[in-house]
């Protein structure tokens, strides 16, 4: 066969420089509004912020020393400015494309720092308290998102992160309260999530059952036998079945010692580090093994997958049911994780939110954690802005991690792909 | 290995797709199985690959009988299976895709990419391939996704290899490449059954040729058989392999595309400053390896794809920035390339999409209500029209075969007054009887006065219809030729040659189906 | 959903057959009907489980139940057997109780249409709740402030509520078509939005009660409200809720809008290739089904008198998911959903009144229902006599991709 | 406290007036809100029991089910119908108009207009809510109190802004200046969970709270207030709470240990009285105010802080409360209930 008859491999050649395609001109003008937007607000917060000092606090719990106290509106100009230039040359194309992450990065701290500038000039803002405060919202954030990555890489959709939710924070409570034991709690939390897990793999793989409405409504199912259970036996013998331990902070050594984030991260509950190694091991198994590479085929091409002897049905199954341990142990944070003891609907749509944020995260571990941590930091700050006072009415400031949510996903996520066959059941003849 | 397969039967629902077929296939053959869309060619091979699980009848091999009840019973009794619709991951790397089933691990399961990407490499050296381990094969031209999808079935040293349509996406000499792959297998004993609705390919290479007509074998044919023969055999009538057609007599240009340049959404240039002119009457052929910009072009034209810069004119009036809407109102028709993805909605009735994009108009659309009588009269008139074999127009148009679903398509862009008709790959995977009828069609519009823009990858189809051929190879074109140009002579400009060299190599280097 | 948002033949090898008629020669209405009995059946004995678990008479029978274990048995009957009769009662025991079950029944079925027809468009509607509380504060805003004459003022205000939950929905419509900005997460986080806005409207001048602190409205005014029949709480908007059944299948199924959002909920390549504007249907689509939730949050304000609270959409826009599912996704499906669970919900107060059954059963109740009407295949292994359905077997489903 | 007892358990008064209905119907929070309903549920128990009744309970799962529970009341034949809170009122005047021989009570709301058949019930817990603040005041090591409430509605706001007068209160007095965080009664703005659910949620507020120095925490938020308790708890005695509505030591046993006390709202005593005067034919549709003085509002015991809380601490309180029934202190909060 001669030189001339073989196809290379690829047969496009990139674009040259000077020719922009248009989805990449259209992406760049709306992330490139919204960024300007954000940088001349952030300019204009500079510009109205008072004189003095404002001053953050960088070790957790401590509010007297370790303070770092800057200009206020001198440090909220220089961010400004450096906000604007970073948009500036975003819109202005004056970056190689693949910088333009972190830009927006640069432009998002930029951005927060002039506000904080603003909001706590003369004032103390608890710097530390507010990563604390972030990580507390967004633990459980980011166990019910992992859950939702795995079942959805598999092919099956997880709305029922609510009710997986519900469940494991119930059965925690109730088995901390009875036995005593947090290990047996979040064991049994991490059963229960499995068992709502089973509900959602078997209606939704074997009954073919639409999967967001049923998700939906294992919601509904989750939240009537909890709140029944509840009413008519929680609410009965309270001190007996209702009164969980919660799980102590634990300090792991040298890591905990780490200056501002070192106590933040590393002097947390059991369930928090198991979080961290969730998002490790999830990131990992998903990509680098058998069983990853096995459950992104058939959540993608499961037909595919079949012809070469994979059992699509067996690892979905598979892939649900893990999801439902990772969604359990969320909900056992909502007890004994955290709040103790167990009260009707307590989880208060956070399940949504991690679906959320599972969306947002393109349906990758890494991904999701960074959407959860998003949503878990713009709540700690609405709620600490609210301490310390601002201009800013407490109304929209509770409805701020909401909209923030909107504009990050219409200005920046933009159009996501979920895994093709998501949703989809497969089925033989 | 001794393959025989007896008594067969497979139905969906009603319908007969299998019925009683009996089959052997012997060590080291190349077996051929013709037959129309939907006769049931790919329901055996599933069968057989335990895709499906037969309704009676049994499978032997060597004598002894198996139960192959899924994929890795066929795997394990050393069948491979190439599909006829690509089972590829397209987010997954080549390597991934094959060593995906049978994936390498170090320990507790972590894959060992590098052994894949070392098996791939080595795979293609020995079959000559060129393919990249690490490419992702959502990025790579469906040539070399074909021979991706060929690496991972050998790669499972299969004795039975089954090729359904594998052709289809491929150029003349990445055939001839395939065909000598296939020689080497039967010389290593392997044995093939291959599938293919062109004649020439099974004339070259098949030792036995069985024909498979509405689900039952109805004959077996020598290789030497005339192509005429084996039509009619398929098709159970006689079929007229040449369209019949006089000299175009092109009128004023319709089409004018200027400096035409389309940047796909990964940053690479798919359509490369291209200039074409096409006249009311005539029909201009855009040939080309898939992936060299053709499907761009088509959907630049129709306003799916936006443009980086350039100029589309129809009759004169400028259409570039106009949206799909008003280029389908000014007169042009479509026909895309993959029709379930693009053509039609599925689950909609024949009815339905046989007005598809004409709802607004009248007589379907009557102010915001629907005209459900017209539509229905009119989905009567194109039925009969255009030969659309269904049971009914009220049925879902997913449950028609290939064939019919590519003719629903083509009545609903016939059946309104067209300047121009763009048509990408308007007869793949469709059988020699109903190819005739759709080549036949497309040949009265041009003589209606119609400007008509086919996009193939099918040399055979060019030859037909075509009154001028416009090459295309990494966005741009490298020739405008007349239609009478030798196959060998084209196929070197679609890897990229220009016209005169094209000439000189393919005098000297013809082609296996070139000089058939 | 219906067998009509099938996904390419490709991804879904369901046989999408034309027959009409039964393995069983029953038409497949009538198998429909079978199985969703044989679903409720099922799901009252589950209830009936929970409600043995939980009765007080049964736990202390059960405490000698070596003694005398028939006293279990029939105090468990007692308990189930007197729960179900007051919430069959309850739900159609007289013409009070049908006229409060069709009154709740009413927002369900707006609530649910919202939801089929997003769905049917490709879409998921998970924010009618707050499309729902958008609705319920232009209509009653229109009810209470404004003065207009009688007719007038009750057509101007089930307007106001049409286009408020038309906005809400619209927003999350147009992000999509532009942005790309998935509607799951944006209906999602528009709901929290709505509720947080009433709160505060409820601390202003403007929304407040005149005379009073708490966040609670005015009534709407006389002539903006719907017209009772009787003196039951049933009111006219139970037949608007029908009458917008009937426009949803109008739209869907005879005019050249619904042929759109079908084809763009279908196949969008397809239709984008046709000459459709995606985009566009998708903000027409979210235009609708955010003023059919609207429509359901007038009928709270303006049919059940209720004022704006922070309480005024109860969970209706979360429940109407679960109707459109029960009711597959088509107008009659979730006309008779919701008035099943607008009896469920009329016969669980009145089951909780009388044997202190708590409400979460009710709730229990409903999702275990859809879920085996979900399911016919499951039902149909537990009930081996019932007669096979041809065509569609299970409910369809569709992935996030459209 | 509260469950699904058999209607005929009439233990305690016997069945002296087993024909006598005592009716209640809940606002969607439900009896087991461990706040308003369940208390309001409470005194209604005590008097059925004490007059040997028979009670009849319905609960609210949405503004929707807000008339036809009271319908179905009527239906009953209720003789004493109680309805808890502000969200009842139109259920609740309708009925009363409807059915004169039927007698109505209403927690935490009043008619427009006086309705003879309808006694309002409502609460002026800014009284013993200035109590709470003061005590706090006096309790603060760090000389910094916080309160944050679930929504910003007056029932809610009625406890911060007497809290926050009771704090200034005692800067005056003892020439201090213990700071308050989460509510500003100037500009009534503060800080708000947003929800009463979400109990994660009210726990890191209040924890928000700590890190700005809080070391006695008012949280007004039910359930979600919980929260506010379990970060108390959790501060191992750095931080302690008084809780709102009922006794904390007996509603939340599991907090007792970080609860100086509770600001008491005595629904229980008031939906109590009500029942019982009908039942004793001593009805009037006055509308009852509790407070102070006549024990319709109050500190609760101090349970285990008994003998933290400083002896003069315990005088200073008794004094401020002779003082605000004796009118010597006023209380300025706006939404205090007024006597129509
Ligand atoms: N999953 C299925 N459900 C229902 N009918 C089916 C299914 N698969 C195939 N059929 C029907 O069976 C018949 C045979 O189809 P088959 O795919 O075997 O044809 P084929 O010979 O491979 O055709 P082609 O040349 O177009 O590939 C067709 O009529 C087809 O419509
Ligand atoms: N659910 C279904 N119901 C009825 N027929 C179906 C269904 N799914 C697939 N088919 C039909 O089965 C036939 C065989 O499917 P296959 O995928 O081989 O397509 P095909 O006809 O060969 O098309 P192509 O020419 O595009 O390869 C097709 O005609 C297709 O329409
Ligand atoms: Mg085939
Ligand atoms: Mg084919």
């Amino acid at each position: 066969m001669s030189e001339t008859t073989t196809t290379p491999d690829t047969v496009r050649v990139p674009a040259p420089a000077a020719i922009e395609a248009p989805a990449d001109r259209t992406r760049r003008l709306r992330v490139g509004s919204l960024m300007l937007v954000f940088a001349l607000i952030g300019l204009l917060l500079a510009i109205f912020t008072n004189g003095g000092k404002a001053t953050f606090q960088l070790v957790s719990g401590d509010l007297q020393n370790n303070l770092l106290g800057v200009p206020a509106q001198a440090t909220a100009l220089i961010l400004g400015i450096l906000g604007v230039i970073a948009a500036g040359a975003y819109v202005m194309r004056r970056v190689p494309q693949s910088y333009s992450g972190y830009l927006a990065t640069l432009l998002g701290i930029c951005f927060i720092g002039s506000f904080l500038c603003w909001a706590a000039a003369g004032k103390t803002f608890p710097l530390a308290n507010q990563f604390q405060g972030t990580l507390n919202f967004a633990t459980p954030l980011i166990l019910g998102a992992l859950a939702g990555v795995l079942c959805e890489r598999a092919g099956v959709i997880n709305i029922a992160i609510e009710g997986q939710f519900l469940v494991g924070a119930f059965t925690a409570a109730v088995v901390s309260s009875t036995t005593g034991s947090s290990a047996a709690a979040l064991i049994a939390a991490a059963l229960t999530g499995v068992l709502m897990a089973v509900l959602l793999a078997v209606f939704s793989i074997k009954y073919l059952v639409n999967q967001v409405v049923l998700g939906v409504v294992l919601v509904v199912f989750a939240s009537g036998i909890t709140g029944y259970l509840f009413d008519q036996f929680l609410q009965e013998d309270a001190a007996a079945m209702n009164t969980p331990d919660v799980l102590s902070a634990v300090k792991i050594p040298l890591l905990g010692d780490i200056p501002f984030f070192g106590p933040i991260l590393f002097n947390q509950t059991i369930l928090v580090y198991l979080t961290y190694i969730a998002v490790a091991v999830v990131t990992f198994v998903l990509f680098e093994t058998r069983w990853g590479l096995r459950v992104r085929a058939v959540g993608e091409h499961p037909k595919a997958a079949d012809t070469v002897g994979i059992r699509v049905k067996r690892v979905r199954y598979s892939a649900v049911l893990w999801a439902g341990v990772l969604a359990g142990l969320g909900g056992a944070f909502f007890t004994v994780g955290y709040a103790g003891s167990f009260s009707k609907d307590m989880t208060a749509g956070n399940g949504f939110i991690a679906l959320a944020a599972l969306i947002m995260g393109r349906w990758n571990p890494i991904g999701a954690m960074v959407a959860a941590l998003f949503f878990g930091f713009a709540t700690q700050l609405q709620s600490q802005l609210q301490i310390i006072q601002t201009p800013i009415p407490g109304e929209l400031l509770l409805m701020a991690p909401y909209l923030a949510t909107i504009i990050a996903v219409a200005g920046l996520v933009g159009r996501v792909r979920a895994p093709k066959a998501d949703g989809e059941p497969y089925v033989t003849e | 290995m001794h393959l025989e397969l007896s008594g067969l039967t497979k139905s969906f629902g009603s319908l007969v797709a299998n019925d009683h077929i009996d089959l052997v296939i012997e060590p080291g053959q190349i077996h051929c199985l013709l037959g129309e869309n939907g006769a049931g060619k790919s329901t055996l091979m599933n069968m057989l690959y335990g895709l499906l699980q037969p309704d009676s009848g049994e499978i032997v091999i060597d004598g002894a009988k198996v139960r192959i009840s899924s994929p890795s019973d066929a795997i394990a009794q050393g069948i491979g299976m190439v599909h006829q619709h690509f089972m590829l991951v397209p987010v997954f790397t080549v390597a991934e895709n094959i060593m995906l089933g049978r994936e390498y691990t170090r320990a507790v399961g972590v894959l060992d990419r590098k052994k894949a990407d070392a098996l791939v490499t080595e795979l293609s050296e020995r079959y000559g391939f060129q393919v990249d381990p690490e490419a992702l094969v959502e990025d790579i031209p469906v040539g070399v996704q074909q021979r991706v999808e060929i690496i991972k079935a050998l790669a499972n040293d299969a004795r039975v290899l089954i090729l359904d349509e594998p052709t289809a996406v491929l150029t003349p000499a990445e055939i001839d490449e395939l065909i000598a792959v296939m020689r080497q297998l039967k010389e290593n004993g392997t044995s093939i059954v291959f599938i293919t609705h062109k004649l020439k390919e099974v004339k070259a290479i098949a030792d036995t040729i069985t024909v498979i007509r509405r689900g039952k074998v109805v004959g077996s044919a020598e290789p030497s058989a005339t192509e005429e023969e084996l039509a009619e055999l398929m098709v159970g009538r006689a079929v007229d392999l040449v369209v019949d057609k006089d000299p175009a007599t092109p009128g004023d240009t319709v089409l004018r595309v200027e400096g035409l340049t389309v940047i796909d959404e990964r940053g690479f240039t798919a359509v490369d400053g291209v200039d074409l002119e096409v006249r009311a009457g005539e029909i201009l052929a855009v040939a080309g390896v898939q992936g060299n910009g053709q499907t761009e072009l088509a959907e630049a034209l129709l306003g799916l794809t936006p443009i980086a810069a350039g100029r589309i004119s129809l009759d004169g009036n400028d259409l570039t920035g106009r949206t799909t809407r008003d280029r389908l109102d000014a007169g042009i028709g479509y026909v895309p390339e993959d029709r379930a993805h693009d053509g039609f909605v599925g689950s909609f009735t024949v009815a339905e999409n046989l007005v598809l994009d004409m709802v607004r108009r009248a007589p379907f659309g009557k102010g915001l209500s629907l005209r459900t009588d017209e539509i229905e009269k009119n989905a009567q008139e194109r039925v009969e029209e255009f030969d659309i074999r269904t049971q009914s127009t009220d049925l879902a148009v997913s449950s028609l075969s290939g064939g019919n679903q590519q003719k629903v398509v083509l009545a609903r862009e016939l059946s309104r007054p067209l300047k121009l008709l763009v048509a990408s790959q308007p007869t793949r995977g469709v059988d020699v009887g109903s190819i005739e009828f759709l080549h036949t069609r497309m040949v009265k519009e041009r003589d209606n006065g119609t400007a008509v823009l086919i996009v193939s990858t099918e040399l055979d189809e060019i030859a037909a219809l075509a009154d001028r051929v416009a090459v295309m190879y990494r966005g741009k074109v490298v020739g405008v030729v007349p239609a009478d140009t030798p196959r060998d002579e084209l196929g070197l400009m679609m890897a990229g040659a220009s016209k005169s060299e094209a000439e000189v190599v393919a005098t000297e280097n013809p082609t296996t189906l070139g000089t058939i | 959903m219906s067998n009509d948002t099938a996904t390419e033949p490709e991804q879904t090898p369901v046989p999408a057959e034309p027959a009409k008629e039964s393995g069983s020669g029953l038409p497949n209405w009538a198998v429909q009907g079978l199985v969703s009995l044989s679903a409720i059946v099922l799901a009252l004995v589950v209830g009936a489980i929970l409600i043995i678990i939980g009765d007080d008479d049964v736990k202390a029978a059960a405490g000698y139940f070596g003694a005398a274990p028939m006293d279990t048995v029939s105090a468990a009957l007692t308990a189930v057997g007197e729960a179900y009769k007051a919430l069959f009662l309850g739900a159609v025991g007289g013409v009070d109780q049908i006229a409060e079950s069709l009154t709740q029944a009413t927002p369900l079925i707006c609530g649910g249409l919202a939801v089929s027809l997003a769905f049917r468009a490709g879409l998921f509607n998970i924010g009618a709740q707050g499309q729902l509380i958008i609705g319920a504060i232009f209509a009653s805003y229109v009810g209470f402030a404004w003065d207009l004459p009688p007719g007038l003022h009750l057509l101007v205000a089930v307007i106001a509520g049409l286009i408020g939950g038309a906005l809400w929905g619209g927003v999350v419509g147009v992000l999509k078509a532009r942005t790309g900005a998935h509607e799951v997460i944006v209906t999602i986080m528009l709901n929290y939005v709505a509720i947080y806005l009433l709160v505060w409207l409820l601390t202003t001048t403007t929304f407040k009660r005149p005379g009073r602190d708490d966040p609670i409205s005015p009534i709407v005014k006389p002539n903006a409200q719907f017209p009772q029949f009787g003196d039951t709480r049933l009111h006219a908007g139970f037949l608007l809720a029908l009458l917008a059944a009937v426009f949803v299948w109008w739209l869907l199924n005879r005019s050249t809008v619904g042929f759109e959002l079908r084809a763009v909920g279908a196949n969008a390549d397809a239709s984008r290739t046709a000459g459709m504007s995606v985009g566009r249907a998708y903000v027409i689509a979210m235009v609708i089904a955010g003023a059919l939730a609207g429509l359901a949050g007038s009928q709270q304000v303006l049919g059940t008198d209720l004022p704006l609270t922070d309480g005024v959409a109860a969970t209706i826009g979360f429940d109407a998911i679960t109707v459109a599912l029960l009711g597959r996704g088509t107008p009659l499906g979730t006309v008779l959903a919701g008035l099943l669970f607008g009896a469920l919900n009329a016969g669980g107060l009145q089951m909780q009144l009388q044997t202190q059954t708590p409400l979460t059963l009710t709730t229990v109740l409903q999702a275990v229902i859809v879920l085996f009407v979900a399911a016919p295949a499951l039902v149909r292994s537990i009930f081996p006599f019932l007669p096979k359905e041809r065509g569609a077997g299970a409910v369809l489903a569709k992935g996030w991709n459209g | 406290a509260c469950g699904s007892k058999p209607t005929e358990d009439t233990a305690g008064g016997g069945d002296a007036n087993k024909d006598f209905k005592a009716c209640m119907v809940s606002d969607s929070g439900g009896f087991d809100d461990k706040s308003f309903n369940q208390t309001s549920y409470a005194g209604l128990q005590s008097a059925v029991k004490e007059k040997g009744l028979t009670e009849v309970k319905a609960e609210s799962k949405s503004d929707n089910d807000y008339p036809t529970n009271m319908n179905a009341m009527v239906q009953a034949k209720c003789n004493v119908i109680v309805a808890v809170g502000f969200k009842l009122e139109d259920a609740t005047d309708k009925a009363a108009q409807a059915n004169p021989d039927i007698k109505f009570a209403i927690v935490d709301s009043a008619p427009a207009k006086p309705i003879a058949n309808l006694k309002p019930l409502a609460f002026n817990t800014a009284q013993s809510s200035f109590q709470a603040g003061y005590l706090a005041a006096a309790m603060s090591k760090t000389g910094k109190v916080g309160t944050y409430g679930g929504i910003k509605i007056p029932t809610v706001t009625i406890f911060m802004d007497g809290f926050a007068e009771g704090v200034r209160y005692y800067n005056k007095q003892k020439s201090k200046n213990v700071q308050v965080l989460g509510w500003d009664d100037a500009k009534q703005a503060g800080l708000f969970t947003g929800d009463f659910e979400d109990k994660a949620k009210g726990q890191n507020t209040a924890q928000n709270l700590i890190t700005q120095g809080a070391d006695v925490i008012f949280p007004v938020a039910g359930p979600s207030g919980l929260g506010g308790l379990q970060a108390a708890k959790a501060s191992n005695g750095k931080v302690n709470a008084i809780w709102v509505d009922t006794d904390g030591c007996v509603s939340a046993a599991e907090y007792c240990s970080v609860l100086i006390s509770s600001v008491e709202k005595g629904m229980d005593v008031a939906v109590h009285d009500a029942v019982v005067s009908v039942v004793d034919n001593k009805f009037d549709n006055s509308q009852f105010i509790g407070t102070m003085e006549n024990g319709g509002t109050g500190l609760a015991p101090f349970h285990e802080f008994d003998s933290k809380v400083p002896a003069d601490v315990k005088s200073e309180l008794e004094q401020i409360k002779a003082d605000i029934i004796s009118g010597k202190i006023t209380i300025e909060s706006k939404v205090q209930p007024k006597a129509s």
